[in-house]
């Protein structure tokens, strides 16, 4: 596509934005604003949903997905303008959910045309909403030795077992789990992958209570739970390949919420503490704190945006998105201890000052989720620095 | 002064007690009830039977006077088991100040109340968001024979249950001036208080008490008018030796817990304690909290045999043992994985009381950096 | 600009170059033999004639004007292979400061000269311990047509090999006064110049130069009189950004050699790269020395496209990378154990240029508290 | 010993060292004024040879080894009253020697009588000096893995080997050397405790250069050397347990170094740098540094006591030798990063102020030697965590 394509398809979408995207929806949003979508979702105002009637329409829900599965088949440099220009105006995303983000590159990876056909369109009109069941209590980092069982019953698939740290299961319609289909294999090469409609007597969910005081995860149990024969995805017993894939997929996910690391907490720290007479913050040792702590958020978004270039010249992240992983999460986690420092004590009230210390706890999440920053090491001493096994 | 004996004796009947009596399901139980007072009020007052309360009373006044290295036991086990008691406010700060600057009858009316656990004191200290005991700008104007004040004090540990309050207020000076500070103890009960809970993360009580044209007579002062940062720091100094022996006992839960969590859980066919990295890391960790244990028994030492000179090793047994119980209580919720960061597991309660406690009356770094003023540098 | 093909080139050409004629054998014999430039003029001659001297030069001049990036490429591969050279202070900073700053005269004069590697300049800045630009008491005091420099510097790079210094001097004001500094480009053969070497830990030479009573014509200004600091800080980054790129450099060589030690060296029966803490540690080091190059590139980059904006990333990159390639330097050492300690061993060389490198034109907490002031906190 | 008893005794000492220490002994000394002794040794001064004579004749160059050996057969406290003395006084130690610190001590607990009236007044009179030959260079941080050779020749002893790390053996007249007596028996089985006499053709050494520039180590190469039977302590192929006693009462005295963690660096750091005019260090990131760096100092010094006093109640330190040995030479470490930082420009320059870029470089072997920081990290998690094998 030439550079004039490119503007003038610019123009397309600043014109179509300007009509079409709602005033409401150029508001900052919190959490409690995301559009999740699914069989039950209540829109909490009609903005919220005649503005993602519009984008489903144009297909702009999932623009780099294919026409024939819900998007707009747009190009990366279009996706980009999209992006920008949304941006611009300060557009809320008219859709988030784990459809878009994990299954849907899963199944166009790996889905049959069927599969996609059945699944994707309904992604990118918000009517079904998944969650993942990846995890099990005694499958944390090490989640090949997972156990939830699924056994073939001729005309169906029925499963049992248990799945932790299922996000937000008890709003969701269908999960993707990742199922054990063969007992005697080793442990990588009898997983399969497999979609599962929740709406069933076979599958209950039990919020997570955290420490938080939120529960955007569940615990997932299946009881022989019935799924169909054509929701497996990719070959039976090969379900690892796909479940390394989207665990690398999350991996830079999570590793890019190091975009947070950036938000410039020494101007917070001057609102909320004052500077001296010599022009500085009047706590001189988080001072110090702080100015190395933002040192390296700067230099790790420098990074991001390297190793990410990198990728698109070819050759994609590798294992590289374990390190993104590792250092984005472990900074933004000594990001909050310092945000918890420079708040004092209004920062050490439930619901105080932008929430400041449920995100912090929050945080310590993040070096867990998605593989732990143990897991991460481990990967890059191995993939990266060729070190031996032991 | 208490012998090694009495101290391993104190320690164990504490362990044995508090383990029985207070576990950290007490502490859960308290915030899920929502119990305003933020501490059980019947667990306090065995406490107060058992001679807690007045382990730094004189005997005169119905303590048992054991020093702050008793103290420091104490706390160190309340730190294992999260006990929330407003024995760091009352028995600690509250008996130094009426002991050390209260008049005849003030301490007739209160060191034994106190020493029994009768009478709550809470200390009204700070002003603005991070603790600075010179920044005072609540006001005490002479009235009459006495004084009124005019002003809010912020994060006061234990305010909605103290019967009275030690509140530092300037009777002279700027807001920073280090002279014109005065220190009043108040009852509860005096016209013009008002407190305002606040909903904290360690589930304890804390909150906001406004003063609002508050009538004293002069007697209500404690030690001497315009003079009294000097007096506040030594009692600061008691709870922030306090605050650094209760977070030394809450790291050492952490380790303890987390090293039977790395015993028993399994991944990649093996006990995840075999790993290495996570026995490193755990040595690593056991090696501060033994540095970190010895620096606040020098700190209570030194309060025990001399406040005045104390402050260096207490701000130096705050700052390092803030840090100290946040790298346990960070550590063991990564080595515990996603069960660390359930409610249902106890191990989250660690870190938000250590957050807390590294706040109150001066984070790590209030007190790196006056450790590095009191060296001159 | 280059594009990112020639600057690939450049790596692999510097990389074979420098491997090939200036690994750290040539260091060790220049140590050794104790040559007193701290550096092989043989090599230099041949960079010159590669165009490296002239990277920075334009091509009007006798340069290649390759750019801040290309710079930054050969001095990473000169951090890997610890090759000495005036390159940093010659090619960069004195071909900065003359480019941008000197008359028609001075640029004829030098920038051919230096492009050729036929000249070398040096920049004398400091006149105390720790690196300050605007603390400058070296005094120039106008007399006749130009003026006389009294004074002294010190932690010159480059001084015994010098053909000339651009030097800060005080034409106004107070010792710390930013106002009233300005900059001289003095030949080494003026009367009144005396240099003194030191036996510098790095095996590079620095030193002092004494400056007594020197008579130079008003041309010899480089800029304005009185406003030297800003382009001073100007010639500052640029030879800050070059050393941040060779600390990044040195930082990778010492993994690399520590990873393959760990794949060779066996204890306890088994490759000590397979044990898992000293695996989560290279790991570690691996992410650290990654965050450090990006920082690395952003600052040249910023050198290149606007240097007077570039002070922030410059000063983010400089105390970054100190801090990265101390701890590769010292992860290095341990991990080889003994045999690191050994002067027969290649890997003592690294942390003793790091620690010159890092301290030179600003140690990392210098620049950490200049990233602070120029993010207003 | 009563009270009265001590006090008697403090006052003889006093008077004593009133008349027999010279007044130059009593002056600061540096590494070069330290009294070694051994076959070669020249007197830097007749003070110094005077000052040992004296001393010797007391006992109290090992004051409390029995006078049977060479020492004054003192208590506890009595050596402690003696030290606590000519501390006072400034008196030079008369003799410093890796005899009295670690052969001595072993001989005593597993030396014959024979061998201990053979060895050890040669070691109080300072007429011997001893090396130590542990390390190899395949066997550093698993020493237990040595190879030095020692086949029974009926009348005496051939070794044959090469040990690394051999403090000033260039200068010993002796050596203790771990070597393998049973090279069928499991590694830790077959090692034996011999004494050499360093004065024949079968010994050799060559000093090693440290990137410091110093040489205080040698290699030492034994080549069919000659050691007479009755020099073997222990029993044969018990000499690990000889061994390990010895690296515990080492890593206790590296640990003990950490004595220097406390020389005040922050006082060091104002002369170096000067305040600004709020009163603090010039330099604000690196007085956050050096505050940080002393309170754990602080904190440090007051485990050393702790521990100390725990062991003479009884128990001995144990596996804490480990932490001390560990936490102690990563904090010098620091410490000498800091002492570097501190010292800017001039401290990058050979024998520059106090010559602390060799002070600096030095401290980087503290946590190498007797036992590497990995080593000791190892035994706690064994020893005091309890931690499992893999």
């Amino acid at each position: 596509m030439s550079e004039q394509d490119l503007e003038d398809f610019r123009k397309e979408v600043q014109n179509w934005l300007a009509e079409n995207c709602p005033e409401e929806m150029r508001q900052p949003m919190d959490s409690q604003d995301i559009c999740w979508g699914g069989r039950h979702w209540k829109f909490s105002s009609d903005a919220q949903k005649i503005w993602l009637e519009r984008m489903v329409e144009k297909g702009w829900t999932v623009p780099e997905w294919p026409k024939a599965y819900g998007g707009a088949g747009l190009s990366k440099a279009q996706a980009k303008i999209l992006r920008k220009e949304m941006k611009r105006i300060k557009a809320r995303p008219p859709l988030l959910s784990f459809g878009i983000w994990m299954l849907g590159p899963a199944l166009l990876k790996y889905g049959s045309d069927a599969q996609r056909q059945e699944h994707l369109p309904k992604i990118a009109r918000g009517e079904i909403r998944w969650a993942q069941g990846y995890s099990e209590p005694d499958a944390g980092s090490d989640l090949a030795s997972l156990k939830t069982r699924c056994e073939d019953r001729g005309d169906h698939y029925a499963i049992t077992g248990q799945k932790v740290w299922t996000s937000y299961a008890d709003q969701a319609d269908w999960i993707f789990v990742l199922v054990r289909t063969d007992f005697s294999a080793k442990k990588h090469e009898g997983i399969s992958f497999i979609l599962v409609d929740m709406d069933q007597p076979g599958v209950t969910t039990r919020p997570i209570k955290l420490i938080s005081g939120n529960s955007p995860f569940c615990e997932t149990f299946f009881d022989e739970a019935r799924a169909e024969k054509h929701n497996l995805i990719g070959e039976i017993n090969k379900g690892w390949t796909i479940a390394k894939y989207l665990l690398t997929h999350e991996r830079e996910m999570i590793g890019g919420m190091g975009g947070d690391v950036m938000r410039p907490i020494g101007d917070i720290a001057v609102q909320q503490i004052g500077k001296g007479e010599d022009g500085r913050l009047q706590d001189p040792i988080l001072r110090a704190d702080i100015a190395r702590m933002e040192i390296d958020g700067l230099a790790f978004m420098a990074t991001m945006d390297r190793i990410t270039q990198q990728a698109k010249a070819g050759g994609g992240v590798g294992a590289n998105a374990s390190m993104l992983k590792y250092y984005g999460t472990e900074l933004n986690k000594r990001r909050l201890e310092l945000m918890m420092d420079s708040a004092g004590s209004p920062g050490l009230v439930w619901g105080g000052e932008g929430d400041v210390a449920s995100q912090w706890l929050r945080t310590k999440a993040n070096s867990i989720e998605g593989g732990t920053s143990e897991v991460q090491l481990n990967i890059i001493a191995k993939r990266i620095l060729d070190l031996p096994s032991q | 002064m208490t012998s090694k004996e009495e101290m391993e004796m104190l320690r164990a009947s504490a362990s044995g007690f508090l383990g029985e009596k207070a576990p950290i399901s007490q502490l859960r139980r308290l915030r899920d009830d929502k119990i305003a007072e933020g501490f059980d009020r019947e667990t306090w007052t065995e406490m107060g039977a058992m001679g807690w309360a007045g382990v730094l009373v004189e005997e005169a006044h119905g303590g048992v006077a054991m020093g702050h290295g008793a103290a420091g036991i104490l706390m160190e086990e309340m730190g294992r088991t999260l006990t929330a008691s407003p024995f760091l406010s009352s028995a600690i700060m509250g008996a130094v100040a009426l002991s050390k600057y209260g008049n005849a009858s003030q301490q007739e009316g209160w060191l034994p109340a106190i020493a029994r656990a009768q009478k709550i004191i809470a200390l009204a200290v700070d002003e603005q968001r991070h603790h600075n005991p010179a920044h005072v700008k609540l006001q005490a104007v002479r009235a009459g024979n006495g004084f009124k004040l005019s002003g809010e004090k912020c994060f006061v540990a234990d305010c909605a249950a103290a019967d009275g309050f030690i509140v530092s207020a300037r009777t002279r000076g700027e807001e920073q001036d280090p002279d014109g500070i005065t220190l009043f103890l108040v009852s509860r009960d005096t016209q013009g208080i008002s407190v305002e809970n606040q909903n904290m993360i360690d589930s304890r009580n804390a909150g906001k008490v406004v003063f609002d044209d508050v009538a004293l007579e002069g007697d209500a002062v404690l030690g001497a008018v315009d003079k009294g940062l000097a007096p506040l720091n030594i009692i600061l100094d008691a709870g922030r030796a306090g605050l650094a022996a209760e977070m030394s006992g809450a790291a050492q839960e952490c380790l303890d817990r987390t090293l039977s969590y790395l015993k028993e859980r399994k991944q990649f066919g093996q006990t995840i304690g075999s790993f290495q990295a996570l026995q490193h890391r755990a040595a690593h960790l056991y090696s501060e909290i033994e540095i970190g244990k010895s620096i606040v028994a020098r700190a209570l030492q030194m309060m025990d045999s001399a406040p005045e000179m104390a402050a260096l090793m207490v701000s130096a047994a705050k700052a390092k043992l803030g840090q100290v119980a946040l790298l346990a209580a960070q550590e063991s919720i990564q080595m515990h994985g996603g069960i660390g960061m359930t409610d249902e597991f106890d191990i989250g309660f660690f870190i938000k009381r250590v957050r807390v406690a590294d706040a109150l009356y001066g984070s790590q770094q209030f007190h790196t950096n006056r450790y590095a003023e009191l060296r001159g540098f």
